[in-house]
């Protein structure tokens, strides 16, 4: 009994750090899109600019992360209207062909700019620590990370599904030219929400770093993991790619626990029965 | 003998009875109008009985076998063949193409892995016969994706007719056509083969008219008429479902 | 909004290489029915998208209300008042009916598609549906109320009517009819049934190969059956 | 494969394409072979990576199938062929690419039943799960495959008893073009076929395909088990050549660089995926000759420009050009 | 003229950069000159384990560049994939890290500077002995280098007289390791034996290791030194202090032929933080093909310039070694040592113990 509630403790909180990394993508590649294989470099630079302001500016915690945020997400802008706007409906492999090409730059750049080595975000006192839960113990900053992703979660669905903006985003995206011709101005539409799933991934970044350290290949390392995740949960759905995670994590976890050298093989088999089973992603938008 | 019989069927989207029991016998050379207002059910009945949906209820039979179970494409090959309310062609290739790939398909020859098929004799003569019969041959080399709706529309029906069916169920043939072609439609449809049996869905009246034996009316998911083109004109419940002031009106000339 | 005058000056568009509109010219006075007819491939169709701008113009000026508009982007024409609806529906399918309802609102509120839902009661039944559950006719109304609701000055109708049962058709033309007489929109129509449009329009315009080959009135059209058969190749009129 | 074999009856229209095609091949190999002369087992080594994306190309190209996992069938070529020769003794290369062959075409097979359960992103979804499940297997399998630390002890005998496989890589090297010009014309006849016309079918709207009454699924089906075939020919190319085979000929790593490569060369023409690969892993090996430590920037950079300027890949985008040229001459 | 082969770019771009800084740092202190002989290094770039295109570069070193010395080889497969054409170009091999035992089996031309996952995993069996435990638990990455180190330390323990209880292989991919630790715990072991190839996993695995709770309940860490690069160290930093780990090189070792070495590979490396032990594996392969260029007078004898470093031995900045005469391997001492801050507050690993003179076991046990 211990021992399965210690597997869901471990699944909810790695679940969970996996949503708030690769929640971002969801809003790229379900809602805009985009096969955004660059999700991760966003998320990266997030972390080097939340790195680079505690450790060598001395900001804090909170002022580093809402840092990263905004300047990822100012960085985004430049890329979007050069780049990214051209493969807007674009063929997926284009996509991915311009998407690894910004990866790879990126890497580039942050490998000449900050050196190969691992980079560290020093947690806050509060978070820094452990809590005793009686059977075991849980670090600090995963509690944080499960009500990060409960916000997110909640703050996006309400943004996509509720609002004037989101149901323009998502006409935007069904069918661009009509919906300019029904005065929704596309464009703006486009780098706004381009903005805030940079915004994310760079949040993601920083939150997740503890789990998913930050150095240069990080934007490749994890690629498959964060499309993985938002594929199975149905690309472009908030409550799915919820599910999907702490369901992935939960896979991985307990894959990890029972049967550690297979556990690569149970989570990719796992995979295959999902998407077999629910070939459009547990919730995937009618396509 | 009726070569192709629908029995009860039936089909729900989330509590809404689109196809409510709906029952349905076509014999050879029947001429077959299905009308009935907007969302009354035509084309989920269309997507039911060849196999594009799965039916909650009810059986499908064509000469005398039944192919409830069967896959879409397998109904095909026994004969049962439609065209798409909304185009659906291939963007990237041309009408030639198209007819050339449904031919083949009808002779098991398209998964030949070697040959060419404009380098089958009959087969490209059969290609330009079709295309010549619906006045597509100037855009026969043209991608699909460059030539007007309404002559994709034609191409639609020469992709049904190449397949040489025992049973056409044809949804809106004409819709997105100008009057003007619409003639070249009916042309087409008078090239059929006599035994073959046709299943129309179709808005212009006067088409329906001029093409049908026998008119079903559907609304909302049953069949609410069935009978003689004379008499459905005089019906006052389809009239009021659906033909409005053209039942006074319309001609049938 | 007022209706407005829509102004066309030698204006040509494409696609790539292929020029489909060749310098057309014409103007239709605020609050004025426009019927425009042509057999298939024609460029109807390409003309109403050039206005609209969803197709490349290569020259020419388009005037809406007098402002010269061919170089704003498609959504900025919309915003002052040019209402579009394609031939092909267009209807976003992963959208609720209500939610395509909502985007043609531009910024009015929520409650206005309540005007929508008067003139298409079936779309209030369907209002939850996914704009890819819908049948072929639904989606025709989906796309209309929804460009109507924006309350265009002037409105392009593209075929309209395809796909509609009669009796739908007979309200539709009825409703567009008010919708013209209230003095708040120019209406520009392309429709197949000649017989709807010549009762509908003011002025009719015919189309060929991508030039303007006849302008008159509907009663001069239906006279003179020479233009009908060479232009229209209709064997003449019920 | 058996109707492959077929094929030697001449094609009757426009085998003028093919012949080109042939002419160019030959002509680029003994430029090659000249120009490079101490180069030759990189050269090898870009025919086997040719023959994986051409075969990465007749299921994403021709049919449709996005896939980053197709390297399981191209490492499945060179583990087949590896361990027969390492662990069976079987050293003759004729054999041990025929072994390869149809250990990639199985391996198709199954990433294939697989794959083909799902669409779209899903789907690359799966292919990625394949990969990866294809590598953890060898790697769990090191008694057979060595493992991580790679399947050495291959040994090849000479070709047809005459050829050494020499120090310089000669004979690898003419033996991998004879494959790929063998490969290229069966893959030419193929794509024209019927068969090639109903693929490109699938592709663009499988809805379609199956309301003319052929099976969509048999015919991706199809494609995959060939697709296998001609990776795992490449696969055994490699191992031949190289007499090592790593878990990196599994990898996601390779699957990826790939389709990068037929991208950037063009999808959905033999030539855009010959060009792909040839442009990509010349620029590769002179970018990272040059610097090393940077190469992969510039690399990046290269994908975004080609993005922008030639969005149908080198291939597409020349075609386009010439045609364009050709039309404005009249 | 000498080809080396290493990974200059990608993931492990930073083993690579560690190597040419320890040829530079060579060349710097020994000149680029063998009596008349001019030294020229050519490099290749093989990003991730590729044998394909570790070999084809070897063979274009030797057709195309004329090398007479292939060294460097990061990864076992590349290594092995350049063996079979050793002879027949009649090039000797340097290895400067690959570290499965079996390679100096495949040519009698490989000779190797670095080490062994054997030779640096065994003693620690020796060391968490001797800290009075009994049952250790191990847990590796799974693959070559992960199972070689299980096995090494495995035998060595027991051999020992302790007993290991459990061992998990976790896959390489592995980011979370909180199951892992949980298994650790409920497996009442004393001890964990890990082995982590270096770089970003070991953060996490250390990280996890505090926050569930090990280190306060007192389960310790025995690992060889692959966990504590000194490369990883600043971002391991407070989370990784008192691990100890046995490995054949600690950057902090005291040692003048160290100091002069640090010295030169930190200007050569640029950032001094970088700097990790393939630099010195790279530092020793030189003295060795500098000893074989002596030996065959600059004219290219693989087996000449072989035979001449057969029992070679040298003080290098890792302590005294030698080229074991029937494996060609390198033998050395192994050093226990414990990440501790260091004089200037930055964390290094403090030598603490010498097992000296240490062969290659994997060797032995694979006969
Ligand atoms: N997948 C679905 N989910 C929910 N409702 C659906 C779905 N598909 C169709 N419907 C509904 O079923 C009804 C019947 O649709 P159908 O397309 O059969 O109508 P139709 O008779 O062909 O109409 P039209 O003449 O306008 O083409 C419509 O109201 C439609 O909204
Ligand atoms: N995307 C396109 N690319 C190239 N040519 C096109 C494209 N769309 C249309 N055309 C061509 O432009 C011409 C005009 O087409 P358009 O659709 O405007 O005609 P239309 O009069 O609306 O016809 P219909 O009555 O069939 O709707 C046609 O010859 C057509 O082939
Ligand atoms: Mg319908
Ligand atoms: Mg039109």
């Amino acid at each position: 009994m211990q021992t399965v509630l210690s597997i869901a403790i471990d699944a909810l909180a790695y679940g969970m750090v996996l949503f708030v990394i690769s929640i971002g993508l969801s809003v790229t590649m379900g809602l805009m899109r985009v096969v955004n294989l660059a999700h991760g470099a966003f998320a990266m630079i997030g972390g080097y600019l939340a790195s680079y302001a505690t450790r060598d500016l001395g900001f804090g915690y909170a002022p580093a992360i809402l840092i990263a945020v905004i300047a990822t997400a100012i960085i985004a802008v430049p890329i979007e209207r050069l780049l990214y706007r051209r493969i807007y409906g674009a063929p997926e492999l284009t996509q991915v062909l311009m998407t690894i090409g910004i990866t790879f730059c990126v890497i580039g750049l942050a490998n000449y700019a900050f050196g190969p080595t691992l980079k560290t975000i020093p947690l806050p006192e509060t978070l820094s620590g452990s809590i005793d839960l009686g059977f075991r113990a849980i670090a600090t900053h995963r509690i944080f990370a499960i009500v990060c992703g409960l916000v997110v979660a909640g703050g996006l669905w309400f943004l996509i599904e509720r609002t004037a903006f989101g149901i323009r985003l998502r006409a935007a995206v069904d069918n661009a030219p009509m919906a300019a011709a029904l005065g929704v101005r596309t464009q703006l539409v486009y780098a706004v929400s381009f903005a805030v799933a940079v915004g994310l991934a760079a949040f993601g970044g920083v939150v997740g770093a503890e789990l998913l350290p930050v150095e240069p290949y990080y934007a490749l390392r994890y690629m498959v993991t964060f499309l993985v995740a938002v594929s199975i949960g149905g690309a472009g759905s908030i409550p799915g790619a919820l599910i999907a995670c702490l369901l992935l994590g939960a896979i991985d976890t307990t894959g990890r626990y029972l049967a550690p050298e297979y556990g690569e093989f149970f989570f990719y088999l796992a995979v295959i029965v999902i998407v077999t089973l629910f070939p459009r992603g547990l919730a995937g938008r009618f396509k | 003998m009726s070569l192709f019989e629908v029995k009860n069927l039936r089909k729900n989207f989330g509590g809404l009875a689109v196809t409510d029991n709906v029952s349905l016998s076509l014999a050879p050379g029947d001429r077959l109008a299905l009308i009935g207002p907007n969302g009354a059910g035509k084309t989920t009945f269309v997507n039911l009985v060849t196999g594009h949906i799965k039916p909650d209820g009810g059986s499908i039979a064509l000469a005398g076998e039944d192919v409830t179970g069967l896959k879409a494409r397998q109904r095909v090959s026994r004969g049962l063949v439609r065209s798409f309310q909304v185009t659906r062609l291939f963007a990237d290739m041309t009408p030639q193409e198209h007819v050339a790939l449904a031919i083949l398909q009808r002779d098991g020859k398209s998964t030949r892995m070697f040959g060419r098929h404009d380098a089958m004799r009959p087969v490209v003569e059969e290609v330009g016969e079709i295309l010549n019969l619906l006045g597509l041959n100037e855009l026969a080399h043209l991608k699909v994706r460059e030539i007007a709706y309404g002559q994709q529309r034609l191409l639609e029906i020469a992709l049904a007719m190449a397949l040489r069916p025992k049973v056409l169920l044809l949804d809106e043939p004409a819709a997105g056509v100008p009057q003007a072609e619409t003639a070249r439609i009916e042309r087409a449809l008078d090239m059929l083969p006599p035994d073959l049996a046709v299943l129309m869905i179709e808005h212009d009246m006067d088409l329906v008219f001029r093409f049908a034996k026998r008119v079903m009316v559907l609304a909302a998911g049953t069949v609410i008429f069935d009978g003689s083109p004379q008499d459905v004109k005089q019906d006052v419940a389809v009239r009021e479902a659906y033909l409005g002031s053209y039942a006074n009106a319309g001609s049938v000339a | 909004m007022p209706a407005a005058s829509l102004e066309v000056i030698n204006l040509s568009a494409g696609y790539g290489p292929t020029r489909v509109i060749e310098d057309v010219s014409f103007s239709v006075p605020a609050g004025e029915r426009l019927a425009v007819l042509g057999r298939n491939g024609m460029g109807k169709t390409s003309l109403f998208a050039t206005i609209a701008g969803q197709t490349r113009r290569y020259a020419g000026e388009i005037r809406l209300g007098g402002q010269d508009i061919a170089s704003q982007p498609s959504a900025a024409r919309a915003l002052s008042g040019l209402g579009y609806v394609p031939q092909t529906r267009d209807v976003f399918p992963s959208l609720t009916v209500e939610e395509n309802l909502f985007v043609g609102l531009k910024a009015r509120p929520k409650s206005a598609v309540e005007e929508a839902y008067t003139m298409f009661p079936r779309l209030k039944e369907r209002r939850t549906n996914l704009g890819s559950q819908l049948s072929g006719g639904e989606q025709q109304m989906l796309s209309t109320a929804r460009t109507i609701l924006g309350q265009p000055s002037v409105l392009l109708l593209d075929e309209p009517l395809e796909g509609l049962a009669p009796v739908i058709c007979e309200e539709l033309m009825a409703a567009f009819s008010l919708l013209a007489q209230s003095g708040e929109t120019t209406i520009l129509l392309v429709e197949q049934r000649i017989q709807s449009a010549l009762e509908f329009a003011d002025r009719v315009m015919i189309m060929e190969r991508g030039r303007i080959a006849w302008t008159g009135t509907p009663q001069a059209l239906s006279g003179d059956h020479d233009v009908i058969d060479r232009l229209l190749g209709v064997g003449g009129l019920h | 494969m058996a109707a492959l074999m077929d094929s030697t009856l001449p094609t009757r229209r426009r085998p003028l394409g093919t012949l080109i095609g042939i002419a160019v091949i030959v002509a680029a190999s003994v430029i090659g072979y000249f120009l490079f002369p101490n180069n030759l087992a990189l050269l090898t080594r870009i025919i086997a990576t040719m023959l994986l994306v051409l075969s990465i190309d007749l299921v994403t190209g021709y049919c449709g199938v996005a896939t980053l996992g197709h390297a399981a069938l191209f490492g499945a070529g060179a583990y087949g062929a590896g361990i027969v020769s390492a662990h069976f003794g079987i050293t003759e290369p004729l054999t041990m690419t025929l072994i390869g062959a149809a250990a990639g075409a199985l391996a198709g097979l199954v990433s294939g039943l697989v794959i083909l359960r799902a669409h779209g992103l899903p789907q690359l979804v799966l292919s990625i799960a394949v990969v990866h499940l294809f590598h953890e297997v060898a790697n769990k399998a090191s008694g057979w495959t060595g493992g991580s630390d790679g399947l050495s002890g291959i040994t090849t005998d000479a070709l047809l008893g005459l050829f050494e496989f020499d120090l310089w890589g000669r004979t690898a090297y003419v033996y991998g073009i004879i494959l790929l010009l063998i490969v290229f014309v069966l893959l030419r006849v193929l794509v024209q076929s019927p068969f090639g016309m109903l693929a490109r079918g699938v592709r663009e709207d499988p809805v379609r395909v199956a309301a003319m009454g052929a099976s969509v699924h048999s015919v991706m089906l199809r494609m995959y088990v060939i697709s296998g075939a001609v990776a795992g020919i490449g696969g055994a190319l490699n191992a031949i050549s190289t007499q090592v085979v790593g878990l990196d000929s599994l990898s996601f790593t390779m699957s990826a660089e790939a389709l990068v490569m037929l991208v950037l060369g063009g999808t959905g023409s033999l030539y855009g995926a010959m060009v792909g690969t040839v442009s990509f892993m010349w620029f590769e090996d002179v970018v990272s000759a040059a610097n090393p430590f940077h190469w992969l920037t510039i690399v990046g950079a290269l994908l975004i420009v080609v993005v922008l300027f030639a969005p149908k890949g080198l291939y597409g985008a020349a075609a386009a050009f010439l045609s364009r040229r050709r039309g404005g001459g009249k | 003229k000498v080809g080396v082969v290493g990974p200059f770019s990608g993931p492990f771009a930073l083993q690579g950069k560690n190597f040419k800084a320890g040829i530079d740092a060579y060349m710097a202190v020994n000149g680029a000159k063998v009596g008349d002989n001019d030294v020229e290094i050519i490099y290749r770039d093989v990003p991730q384990a590729d044998p394909a295109q570790s070999k084809a570069l070897a063979q274009e070193l030797i057709v195309k560049e004329g090398v007479q010395y292939l060294a460097g080889f990061y990864f076992t497969p590349d290594a092995m994939a350049a063996t079979p054409i050793l002879q027949q170009g009649n090039v000797p091999m340097v290895v400067m890290n690959a570290a499965t035992s079996a390679i100096v089996t495949k040519s009698p031309y490989v000779v190797r500077t670095s080490f062994t996952t054997w030779q640096t995993s065994t003693p620690i069996a020796q060391v968490a002995k001797d800290a009075g435990v009994d049952k250790v638990i191990t847990v590796v990455s799974d693959y070559g280098p992960g199972v070689d180190a299980e096995n090494a330390f495995k035998a060595g323990f027991e051999k020992a007289g302790g007993k290991v209880v459990e061992a998990i292989r976790m896959p390489l991919s592995t980011n979370d390791f909180s199951p892992i630790m949980q298994r650790i715990k409920d497996s009442g072991a004393g001890a964990v034996f890990a082995f982590l190839p270096s770089g970003p996993t070991t953060l996490g695995f250390v990280k996890a290791y505090n926050q569930n709770g090990l280190k306060t309940a007192g389960i310790k860490i025995f690992s060889p030194g692959d966990l504590t690069q000194e490369s990883d160290l600043p971002a391991l930093g407070e989370a990784a202090a008192g691990v100890q780990t046995t490995f054949h090189y600690a950057v902090s070792h005291d040692s003048p032929e160290n100091k002069a070495f640090v010295e030169a590979a930190s200007k050569a490396i640029g950032n001094p933080a970088e700097l990790s032990f393939p630099a010195v594996g790279a530092y020793d392969g030189m003295h060795v093909i500098y000893k074989m260029i002596e030996a065959t007078g600059g004219k290219q004898d693989a087996k000449k310039a072989v035979d001449a470093v057969k029992g070679l031995s040298w003080t290098s900045p890792r302590g005294p070694v030698s080229i074991d005469a029937e494996s060609r391997h390198i033998t050395q001492n192994i050093y226990l040592r414990e990440v501790t801050k260091g004089p200037d507050g930055a964390y290094i690993n403090k030598e603490i113990k010498t097992f000296e003179r240490q062969g290659d076991p994997g060797l032995a046990a694979a006969k």
